[in-house]
């Protein structure tokens, strides 16, 4: 992980375009991602989150517009190619090997594991390299103990953890979260914003997230989509205060919490 | 993997005493059907003929034949004093299947005898497993001529007449008396080819002219392409190489599209079912047979009454051609067992051949020919009767002349068939 | 698995005792390499391929052909079996790779109907109907295999018996390799699969791919054991065959399934076919029942009794999720929802 | 060489088995649409038509079994929908194998009661025979066929187009919020759909067995071209279906006699050919089938 070497932005959208049949859903966003930081993209429902968060990631593809990654343009690129280059995401709604243990889980989303794919002759577990860098990213969510629990024994938020954990075994430079704290209760909640505070001292993060204290609290920068656009931008105080923000965001955001 | 190892571990004990379990009842069975085969030390005959696929019914008619024959030969006491038992498979039309339920009766059940078959298809990889072990197989009702020729075996003795034979029987009746301007519809597939084959051999012989040939893939449910193409060609005769369901639905449709006015149809071989299966107003044209139940000749009409008696509400209650070949193919090998004194197939094989068959409820007797194994029949020329000259429902046919079996017999020259020598074939039974 | 070794080892001594025979056990060890092999594809990578009996048959004719044709020694037949299944089998994968769920099934079943009729098209080299009859496994090297009687048919069942041990660990390997490890991942969930970084497409290639090799052997076997190469291995029929075999085992359920299906499977039918005349109505009865009532085979059920608490823990889970998740509609197929 | 006489009879022949063909297809169609189920008994439910209007006939006529047959076979889909039932949400495997094994049950079902010898169908006798019309020298029977066949697809138009169910059909099953927002009883619907769905192929049953004739085989050779009809033509999609039963019928139906051998083959080539040029089939949209 080269972050300290990146001088400009290490992620970056060009005036991101993309409508669904007639409904245009993003208009023309520029987002500028720093490195060693952890930025949010927050708005309320319907603003176009997931869309420009599969734009990043690639499962979608913008009608206009660029991606740029380091510099050079992913547009193009399918969402494995994406991850190869260290731009790892998560699901919200959890998408978990569930027949895995969490041994596995882990294990097969490491590079290591990738790069010898066709190998079909040594058995997994003989991997080392795989299976050490395995260990220790279980440690780090703490799930330290439960290696050998299949994922669909596990309880939501230990899920949850898991599904953060199997993202930063891909050796991601960019870490892309997908509400990760959605369906959480309060305790777990506190176990996962640490793990992503302690995340987001060396590592890019993007998270599109509703949970609003959650987002100022941990974020370095906010970018706030309504109605497809980019509405407002910067540190967390100044979006707390920035008017037009009030307006259209928060003053859903109590009804999303309702909802929630 | 700790929990996954386990699990493995699990079904492989699971998979043992599964398997155990299945054992046992499998075992059961076995033994079941073992105790009843403890007889008298019967003679166990192997009887393969098909109940599902393209010639179920043809295949079962064969069977009813055998059977009749072999409860005469009980009630009569058996052969060499041994009861006879028959065991009976579907071989399903299907030549992999048929060669897998030959090795069960082989190996498992000790038949002493193998008998049956409709398509060639069967009967081809049928004889050359008989061959492999020596046992004898009897090939009832198939008549590609492959059987007889290259493909010949020394165990192995063919009971219909073959495709050559059909073709020539009728090449020159047609070319006298329906025209020399010949057009032909051939089934797309081993039977289909082989009888086109003789068909244009024919064709030269009576100096009649082709003006086309249509070829007709299996499946074909839909003719009316080939019918229409039939009328804009204005044939006089018109040969259907086509057999099975196919040839039903082509008269079904040739009736549709009025073609069956359009010109003389033909169809060399024409398997009883086939022509029953249609409605009386839709049976036309003329074909072959080599025995049909209305015959008077010596022992014919009896053997009906029996057959009728026996299978009274079988699908087809008198027996046809295909039973007649299964009868009689059945009677002989029994016979033959009598006359060898054994069931060791060296000796049975030496009493089989050259042997003339006077009682075959036909004008003329069959020869079954040593040097190819083919049982040489007369062959009678038939054509549909209209609805209005049917005795009754099973009276379908006229017959309109027949032919002594020398006069159609293939000569030895044309033969293809290099046989084993008996000191080749390995000893079986007795 | 050395007791799966071990029992069909002294199999030939105990068929007679089952109301067996050694052509059965021979039978069953082809079959299962067969379905092993493909159960790579519908148990581990959850693809329903349904025209998996073309690439069996497609080998028999390959090994027949070559043999009649070209090459009367049986190894070299036995390989271009194998290689020409495996690049037809490359091929078609090329088209399907990208398929998933009824549209895979769609498309292998057309494909392998394709296959079937192609026998009929080239009928001058496979004979059609006829099939390719008077193959020799006279070449093995085993003395006195020429002449075929009981004894001989004994050989030849240690012969495949050979195959069906390496074809059996060389899987055994496969599945629990870094890329059995992925195909699994994949049948799971594609999505994650990808963001992973794998690239789906490409190891769904080869998973089709490997598991035609292994039809390509089981077929070249089949031909040796029935003298000849058939149409019939390659219908429809015979693919829904294979697939029950796994299904009725357990093929989702454990690496083993397949093997205890094809021995189930081809026993029954077996009996079935001498018990009754309309066995296939049984048959049919038998495969809705399995279906209906055991859809994870007898060893997935075996297990479920086994470890009733992780099932129930399971039921849990997946409320869980579900009330989680808007997507897991009852009605949403999942690629592997069935393991 | 063909005349303009014969191409003129062929094409309208190639239209006349493309008919009867989309009619399979899209009763094949709509429970691969509505279900997810690939159902494999469709054929053979094709052949009890025959056979159910080849028993009814005596009775009530040939048209009173086209009424009559097609019920008996939707009946027997609502039975074995009790089945299939318990498939649904779960790999498409298990329905596809479901049906399979129903199909072979009810072959032999056949074989039961009809026995596996051929029987045919005596079409009404007003529609016996040939008929000339200028050059024109066609069957009569199969014109009746033209109109019943165009009268079931226009009712199965108006089901798609102007019914919620088509709506759902269309979009795909899946989309349970979509059902839901309808307020529609999915159980109820699914059951209906396939009762519709193997009627349709009782119906083509009773039509096309005075043409074919019936034998125990004759529906699984019926499956076959239904299945790639929607491949070609693309899952939900009406007009697909359509064109893709007439893009085969004149397809097979001229090639048997230009190569005859592959008559059957390019129906499998047109297939592999749409699909290499427009993966969802010629008018197919996405669908989560493909998910």
């Amino acid at each position: 992980m080269s972050v300290s070497e990146a001088t400009s932005p290490i992620l970056e959208t060009r005036g991101l375009r993309k409508a669904f049949g007639g409904h245009v859903v993003l208009e023309d966003v520029n987002l500028r991602f720093e490195p060693a930081r952890l930025s949010a993209i927050i708005g309320p429902n319907g603003a176009g989150k997931t869309t420009c968060f599969n734009l990043l990631n690639g499962f979608l593809a913008p009608d206009r517009g660029r991606i740029l990654f380091r510099g050079r343009d992913i547009t193009p690129l399918a969402p494995e190619e994406r991850a190869r280059l260290g731009m790892c995401r998560s699901f919200q709604i959890l998408n978990l090997f569930n027949d895995y243990t969490v041994l596995e889980n882990v294990r097969v989303a490491v590079p290591a594991m990738r790069q010898r794919g066709s190998n079909l002759w040594t058995p997994a577990g003989a991997i080392s390299e795989a299976e050490d860098k395995a260990a220790r990213i279980i440690r780090l969510i703490g799930l330290a103990g439960r290696e050998h629990v299949e994922a669909k024994y596990l309880s939501y938020g230990q899920r949850r953890l898991l599904e953060i954990g199997v993202t930063l075994a891909g050796e991601p430079e960019v870490l892309l979260l997908d509400e990760p704290t959605s369906g959480l209760g309060m305790r777990p909640m506190e176990t996962l914003r640490d793990l992503v505070k302690r995340l987001s001292e060396d590592l890019t993060i993007v998270v599109i997230e509703h949970d609003m204290d959650f987002v100022l609290a941990l974020s370095h920068h906010i970018a706030v989509l309504h109605r497809g656009m980019v509405i407002a931008e910067g540190p967390p105080e100044a979006i707390q205060n920035n008017a037009e923000v009030r307006e259209a965001y928060l003053g859903r955001l109590k009804y999303a919490r309702a909802t929630q | 993997m700790k929990t996954k190892a386990t699990s493995k571990e699990v079904t492989r004990r699971e998979l043992l005493r599964g398997a155990a379990a299945i054992g046992v009842g499998v075992g059961f069975i076995g033994n079941w059907r073992w105790a009843r085969a403890q007889a008298k030390k019967p003679i166990l005959i192997g009887l393969t003929c098909d109940a599902t696929g393209t010639f179920a019914d043809s295949g079962q008619c064969d069977r009813r034949a055998m059977i009749l024959a072999i409860e005469e030969f009980n009630a009569k006491g058996g052969v060499l004093g041994r009861p006879i038992e028959y065991k009976w498979e579907d071989t399903e039309t299907d030549a992999s299947v048929a060669v897998r339920k030959a090795q069960r009766l082989i190996e498992r059940d000790k038949i002493d005898f193998m008998i049956g078959a409709i398509s060639s298809a069967v009967a081809a990889p049928l004889s050359e497993l008989a061959q492999r072990y020596g046992i004898i197989y009897f090939n009832s009702n198939s008549s590609a001529d492959t059987v007889t020729n290259e493909k010949c075996q020394r165990v192995n003795f063919v009971w219909d007449c073959n495709t050559w034979q059909f073709a020539n029987a009728l090449g020159p009746l047609v070319s006298k008396t329906l025209g020399k301007k010949w057009f032909i519809l051939t089934h797309d597939y081993v039977w289909g080819k082989n009888v086109t084959k003789d068909t244009r051999e024919v064709m030269t012989k009576v100096g009649a002219q082709e003006l086309g040939e249509i070829l007709i893939p299996q499946g074909t449910r839909d003719f009316s392409a080939q019918l229409l193409r039939v009328r804009s060609m204005k044939p006089e005769v018109v040969i259907a190489n086509v057999a099975g369901i196919e040839q039903t639905a082509l008269r079904e449709q040739a009736f549709e599209f009025g073609s069956d006015k359009d010109a003389h149809w033909v169809f060399p071989q024409q398997d009883y079912p086939d022509l029953f299966a249609l409605d009386p107003k839709r049976r036309f044209g003329y074909f072959t047979t080599t025995w049909y139940h209305t015959l008077t000749d010596p022992g014919a009409q009896d053997f009906v009454q029996r057959f009728k008696k026996r299978w009274a509400g079988a699908p087809i209650e008198i027996p046809e051609n295909v039973a007649c070949n299964g009868y009689i193919a059945m009677r002989e090998m029994l016979r033959a067992i009598e006359r060898a004194g054994t069931t060791r197939n060296h000796e049975v094989i030496k009493a089989l051949e050259g042997h003339v068959i006077k009682d075959n409820f036909r004008k003329y007797p069959s020869t079954i020919r040593e040097w190819d194994h083919l049982v040489s029949n007369m062959i009678f020329l038939a054509k549909a009767k209209k609805p209005n000259e049917m005795k009754d429902k099973w009276d379908l046919m006229e017959l309109i002349g027949d032919l002594p079996p020398e006069q159609i017999a293939p000569p030895k020259e044309i033969s293809r068939c290099k046989m084993q020598s008996i000191a080749e074939t390995p000893v079986y039974g007795g | 698995m050395l007791g799966m070794f071990a029992l069909f080892l002294f199999l030939p001594a105990l068929m007679p005792f089952l109301g067996g025979y050694t052509y059965l056990g021979t039978e069953i060890m082809i079959w299962a390499i067969f379905a092993l092999g493909y159960n790579l594809l519908l148990g581990y990578t959850g693809l329903p391929a349904f025209g998996h009996g073309a690439f069996f048959g497609m080998a028999s004719y390959y090994l027949a052909i070559s043999q009649r044709d070209w090459t009367s020694g049986l190894w070299i037949p036995l390989l271009v079996g194998i290689v020409g299944t495996t690049i037809c089998g490359a091929v078609v994968a090329l088209f399907v790779a990208r398929k998933r769920g009824i549209y895979f099934s769609l498309l292998t079943i057309a494909f392998g109907v394709m296959f079937w009729f192609l026998v009929f098209v080239f009928e001058p080299w496979t004979g059609g109907e006829d099939g390719v009859t008077g193959i020799s496994r006279l070449s093995v090297g085993l003395p006195g295999l020429f002449e075929i009687s009981l004894r001989d048919n004994l050989a030849f069942y240690y012969f495949v018996y050979a195959f069906f041990v390496v074809a059996t660990i060389l899987l055994w390997r496969i599945v629990n390799s870094p890329f059995g490890q992925v195909i699994q991942a994949i049948k799971q969930s594609e999505t994650r699969a990808r963001a992973l970084g794998y690239n789906t497409v490409r190891y769904k290639w080869a998973v089709f791919t490997v598991s035609c090799a292994f039809a390509g052997l089981a077929g070249g076997l089949y031909v040796l054991a029935r003298f000849g190469a058939f149409h019939e291995p390659m219908s429809l029929h015979q693919s829904g065959n294979v697939v029950l075999m796994c299904l009725i085992g357990g093929g989702f359920a454990s690496f083993y399934g397949p093997v205890l299906g094809v021995a189930v499977f081809l026993m029954l039918r077996d009996l079935f076919s001498t018990l009754t005349d309309h066995w296939m109505l049984l048959y049919g009865l038998l495969f809705m029942g399995i279906i209906l009532f055991m859809p994870e085979g007898i060893l997935g059920l075996i297990k479920r009794i086994r470890q009733p608490a992780a099932f129930h823990d399971t039921q849990a889970a997946e409320a869980a999720r579900t009330e989680q998740t808007v997507t897991s509609a009852p009605s949403n197929p999942k690629p592997g929802g069935s393991s | 060489m063909p005349g303009l006489a014969e191409l003129v009879t062929q094409i309208l022949n190639g239209f006349v088995l493309g008919l009867l063909y989309a009619i399979i297809a899209l009763g094949f169609m709509l429970i691969l649409g509505t279900m997810e189920v690939i159902n494999f008994s469709h054929g053979l439910l094709f052949a009890w038509g025959g056979y159910l209007a080849l028993t009814l006939q005596p009775y009530v006529g040939w048209w009173g079994a086209l009424g009559l047959a097609p019920v008996g076979v939707g009946l027997l889909g609502l039975l074995m929908e009790f089945g299939v039932r318990r498939t649904y949400g779960r790999d498409p495997l298990f329905g596809l194998l479901f049906t399979f094994g129903a199909a072979l049950a009810l072959e032999e079902l056949i074989r039961i009661f009809w026995g596996s010898r051929g029987y045919t169908i005596t079409a009404p006798a007003f529609v016996a025979g040939p008929f000339r019309l200028g050059f024109l020298y066609y069957s009569k029977y199969r014109l009746l066929v033209v109109v019943l066949a165009i009268l079931l697809l226009a009712f199965v138009w108006w089901f798609l187009e102007k019914t919620p169910y088509g709506a759902i059909i269309k979009a795909g099953a899946h989309d349970s919020e979509m059902v839901m927002a309808l307020g529609i009883n999915i159980g109820l619907m699914r059951n209906l759909v396939f009762g519709l769905g193997t009627a349709m192929a009782g119906i083509a049953g009773v039509v096309a067995s005075p043409m074919w004739s019936l034998k125990p085989t004759v529906g699984a050779e019926a499956l076959m071209p239904a299945f790639i009809i929607v491949v070609i033509g693309g899952i939900g999609s009406f007009w697909g279906a359509v064109a893709g039963g007439l893009l085969v019928g004149m397809a097979s139906g001229l090639s048997n006699l230009v190569i005859p051998r592959g008559s059957i083959l390019v129906m499998y080539l047109l297939m592999v050919v749409v699909l290499l040029w427009r993966p969802r089939g010629l008018m197919g949209q996405k669908s989560i089938l493909e998910l």
